[in-house]
């Protein structure tokens, strides 16, 4: 990241819909299908102006058949090309499980390596939009058990553009996460094209004395959280994995050999949730550098609800990771 | 056989019930008075008027993200609908649902949908067990142009057709799958068409006109009543307003024109017309019936604004039965 | 269970026959859905004779819809039945995840807890039978971590039964999970009705200073592993946990406690797996305890392969567990 | 027009090579020897070979459980063919993937599918990549009678009609879905009247004739190359075999007479008769044709059964491309 380009801002809209411009720009072969992206430019307003720009057959509207449309993907991602599927809310993956975790993860493996599928499903995640249960789910801890897919989580429109880059031009399926919530929030982003290299985790503030790990939208509750722990004399890390799979186990561990400690957040509810792989890893990875067990946040173990007045409660922020912090270093909050 | 003054009247209220709980819902969202998105039936209320008018006790429907109307034509509460869609706890499902999830299971509306394609399936299990319990109920399962194209839909016409449940699709095909026109989603003009692939009747009837809905439904749940299976009943309909909310964000996929002209079949309006010229109901009359539902309404919104906010130990209750 | 009918033995597939049989003499509600688990009795065969008995009422062949398949089961206990639906294998679920998560499991609480669903979902898990990618998949760990669903997973006749019953009779939507390579294990299986309590574990073979904690399969696996372990002076508790949603966690702590080290062992793929949550949960809640990290023994991150060259060295056995044992204590294997 | 002496040869060849390849798959997988699950093709032959005799390089096949058929008609290759079956590091998948999963990427041949209706939105997306890069391609997706009941292939075929791909659909129906007769799963006679629901012709064909699959696979591929969108092609036709291998479990759900009657139609002795009786190839020049593709298969069995297993090492390896 230059001095010069990193002046410029952008909300996450618009750097996913600049990566999607000059990587259609890059290639022919890249395509766009999704519900809407289209005509409409996507219900999120991401893909604005490709309609225009590359015409009807390289940005697709496509009927609601989600199965189809990763099908869709998968035929043409083996034939050659290197498609962009849209799948407007992460909770409908439900419908297109098939398609993702038995053709698309498994074909390469299932034909012996003589399958080539760059294929990148691009969704969005999370709550705080009083969307429910079912427009609401972070889901990823599904697809970060299918061996055969990569799964990215961006937490802000630097990350979006970069990760979505390296998902497109890399040569297997990934999983590009974003959150609904984070669309609007505006950070620097280079207008060249970058890569964030799949598997490398961001230290996104160094600190000394704990580690806190978080994705997508936690980034930022962790580092409210930890501007919050610096009145209890406590200098917290906080890490982004970025990338879940492949994850970037090293940065995490040597962050906790440094600081002893270490929580991971996430919006996902937190039984099953892909922290526990993370804090699995991490006691077996470094048992003998830990004063305290890797704690854990997340959702708590029910659907999303409707009303302001139960999401609030139900979604982690910063109060609730600096208390679990506190926790874990066993002071009151 | 003409239908009845009392028919008439009756499908008259369910329209005008559902116009105006609508209009007052949308009003409120514009005016960022309810979170979350609404999905207005603004516009098709002919077809859930028409077909509901025919359901009773133990009957049941299955609904879409579209599905106030629904609901409201079953007879829905208007306190506990408001209620839930402001989130509070006294709506019909405590808060937790909103507009997506609003159901009865009490009336036997099991629910709003969130997924597209997500009622049909279900519809299939409640058709199934209307026959299982050997009643003579039956299910309405509503859904939309672009949810024909799901899967789903394919998977529990089949099933309905083969265990000839007593089940009818009603297709509220208002010509779009959000801002997506038919034409663009499907190479078909008549999804009726696609009940021949599952050996079971399918009818094209005018959607804004109530009584051709009432007539068409009533004769498909007969069928379905007296075990003859399912029938699918395209209403051909329009959504006045835009996917979500009220107005749209500016994003051009239908024309002005497009628009007035199906407001100018407005299906309340023909109803009306109709009624005035048969001497039913007057305007006077008219004007009466929309005073009374519209302060029904205002009593609503009071009742759900003055109801208290969930409290936060009720987030981890209802997941499991016991 | 009594000593005279602890003494019959039945095979796995059997004492299916036997719950369901038994279930839908209780109860004119229960009834089965599947594909070919009518005339054929199923692939597996553990619906032979229930269509003579009950007639194609009870016991419903379907077409190959299995969204439909769940969302009749969805349907019916949403209106007072207490539907049995067969997904024939667990990787089908990926074409009906749609009914199971967005529908079944948050029905109730979408609805403010005015729907029931008394809905069981049977299914054959596993690998070892050479039926590669799509036909030997363990994925138990998406259905953990959907809240409103509950999961359980049977290692024997005695649990393939007593499981069973007590899903059929619970009142919210639970998963059975079969193993089909377990189909014709035989063991000791009571007669008449009895229900393993979801919620429960069993402490399979007692022991001081190791606790194995296994599911399914592996749980013979890991008796075969504690046998491998007394010659090295090693008295391995094994547990199986029978039920993963609810999770009896109070007893495994208790044997970690006690034992100071834990294994968890399943046969789904290590990483994501639901090993993770419960070595997250066992190092949080026992962290002072530990003189080991929680170890975790699963499948390697690859789909299932076909060869059985290559499946034998996929699938977690014995050696593998007490080698990890051994690790775990500082001892070369 | 009729066909030349040579196609018919050509047809009577893939047709007896699929047959004394699947006969062998069977005797070995009865015999022990092939580990997993052996879904055999015999009985079918005339489907996939008349569908693949029109198609070439850079044309695509999504296929079924039942694949053998479907690579051997294509081309595929009986000792990588073999090797897989037997689980060897030889085999088209280095042993990964066995019979549900046999592929031969190169021969346009995208795999075998575990997953039933897995196949059609993958051969969705090959018609796509045909139309997008500007070939003249096109993909024919086999699918089973009781694959048209799983959703995918309704969404499939859909956006097929919707964006007029290049692709045939290929309906195998033989008559069951496993052990489920079409009358139990689907409440129509002939699937292809589901094609309407998609806007695209649906045809029913003979599947025992080679000569009428041929000529009407051919009509419908050579639309499929002109840009005039899919096509559904029903080949009514029959297992020979059980489901899953040669002999069933001793569950009766068809009668002896029943397969008797199919076995009359055995769609290689009509197609030699045809053949016989225009003088093209008598017995002794059958016999000749057999001889040399049963050696072909002996050959290729020694090949296999001496190949090595996959190195222990090759089990991670393939789950990502770099
Ligand atoms: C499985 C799924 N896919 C996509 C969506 C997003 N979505 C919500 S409503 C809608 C359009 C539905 O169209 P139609 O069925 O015609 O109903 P209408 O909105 O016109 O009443 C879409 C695509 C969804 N909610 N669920
Ligand atoms: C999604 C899915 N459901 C069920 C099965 C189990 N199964 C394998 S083959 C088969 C029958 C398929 O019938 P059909 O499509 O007619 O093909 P056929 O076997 O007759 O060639 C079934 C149900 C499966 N493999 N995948
Ligand atoms: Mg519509
Ligand atoms: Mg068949």
């Amino acid at each position: 990241m230059t001095a010069a380009t990193a002046q410029r801002q952008l909300p996450t809209v618009m750097a996913i819909n600049e990566a999607l411009r000059q990587l259609m720009r890059e290639d022919p072969n890249v395509f766009l299908a999704g519900e809407d992206v289209a005509l409409y430019g996507s219900v999120f307003g991401f893909s604005r102006g490709l309609l225009d720009e590359f015409g009807p057959e390289r940005v697709v509207d496509t009927p609601i058949s989600e199965a189809a449309l990763v099908g869709l993907g998968v035929g043409a991602a083996a034939t050659g090309l290197r498609p962009i599927i849209d799948i407007m809310f992460m909770d409908f993956m439900g419908v297109a499980m098939d398609q993702l975790v038995n053709q698309a993860a498994k074909m390469r493996y299932m034909f012996g390596g003589k399958a080539r599928l760059p294929l990148t499903i691009h969704t969005m995640a999370g709550a705080g939009l009083n969307l429910a249960a079912q427009h609401s789910q972070s889901l990823e801890a599904w697809f970060c058990h299918v061996p055969g897919l990569k799964v990215v989580m961006a937490s802000g429109p630097y990350e979006a553009k970069g990760l979505l880059i390296a998902a497109v031009r890399d040569e297997s399926p990934v999983i590009v996460i974003n959150h609904k919530a984070l669309l609007g929030l505006a950070g620097p982003v280079p207008e060249e094209m970058y890569e964030i290299p799949l598997g490398q985790a961001a230290v996104v503030r160094p600190g000394t004395n704990f580690t806190i790990i978080a994705t997508g939208r936690m980034v930022h509750e962790s580092l409210a959280a930890a501007e919050q722990l610096r009145e209890h004399g406590i200098d917290a890390e906080v890490i982004d994995p970025r990338s879940l799979v492949p994850l970037d186990t090293e940065t995490l561990v040597a962050s906790l050999r440094k600081t002893h400690r270490a929580l991971v957040v996430h919006e996902a509810v937190r039984f099953g949730g892909f922290g526990a792989e993370i804090a699995a890893q991490l006691q077996e990875a470094a048992f003998d550098h830990l004063d305290a067990p890797i704690g854990r946040v997340g959702a708590p173990f029910s659907p999303v609800p409707f009303s302001p007045a139960l999401e609030a409660h139900y979604v982690p922020n910063a109060d609730r990771i600096a208390g679990e912090v506190l926790r874990l270093l066993g002071r009151a909050a | 056989m003409p239908l009845s003054a009392e028919t008439l009247r009756d499908l008259h209220r369910r329209m005008l019930r559902i116009r105006l709980f609508e209009e007052e819902a949308g009003r409120l969202s514009e005016a960022g008075r309810i979170p979350g998105a609404l999905h207005l039936y603004v516009g098709e209320e002919a077809v859930a008027a028409g077909v509901a008018a025919h359901l009773g006790p133990g009957d049941q429907v299955t609904s879409t993200h579209r599905g106030h109307g629904h609901l409201v034509a079953v007879g829905g509460d208007f306190r506990q609908m408001f209620a839930e869609l402001f989130g509070r706890a006294t709506g019909y499902c405590r808060g937790k649902g909103g507009s997506m999830h609003i159901a009865d299971m009490d009336l036997g509306m099991l629910g709003a949908n969130g997924i597209v394609g997500g009622g049909p399936p279900i519809a299939v299990g409640a058709a199934f067990s209307n026959k299982y319990r050997k009643t003579q109920n039956v299910t309405a399962c509503f859904f939309g142009d672009g949810a024909s194209n799901e899967g789903s839909f394919h998977e529990a016409a089949n099933m309905a057709g083969l265990y000839r449940l007593p089940l009818i699709f009603v297709c509220e095909n208002n010509g779009f799958g959000e801002f997506t026109r038919q034409d663009r989603h499907q190479a078909i003009r008549d999804i009726a068409d696609r009940a021949a692939g599952y050996g079971f009747p399918g009818i094209v009837v005018d959607g804004m006109d109530a009584v051709a809905v009432y007539e068409a439904a009533g004769e498909a749940i007969a069928r379905a009543r007296r075990g003859e299976g399912p029938t699918l009943l395209e209403c051909k309909t329009y959504r006045f307003f835009d996917h979500v909310g009220v107005r749209g964000m500016g994003v051009v996929y239908r024309s002005d024109d497009e628009v007035r002209a199906w407001r100018e079949r407005d299906p309340i309006t023909l109803l009306e017309r109709r009624l005035a010229e048969l001497g039913i109901l007057d305007e006077a009359g008219a004007a009466a019936v929309r005073e009374a539902i519209q302060a029904e309404v205002r009593e609503a919104v009071a009742f759900a604004e003055a109801s208290p906010f969930p409290d936060p130990a009720a987030l981890t209750e209802d997941v499991y039965a016991s």
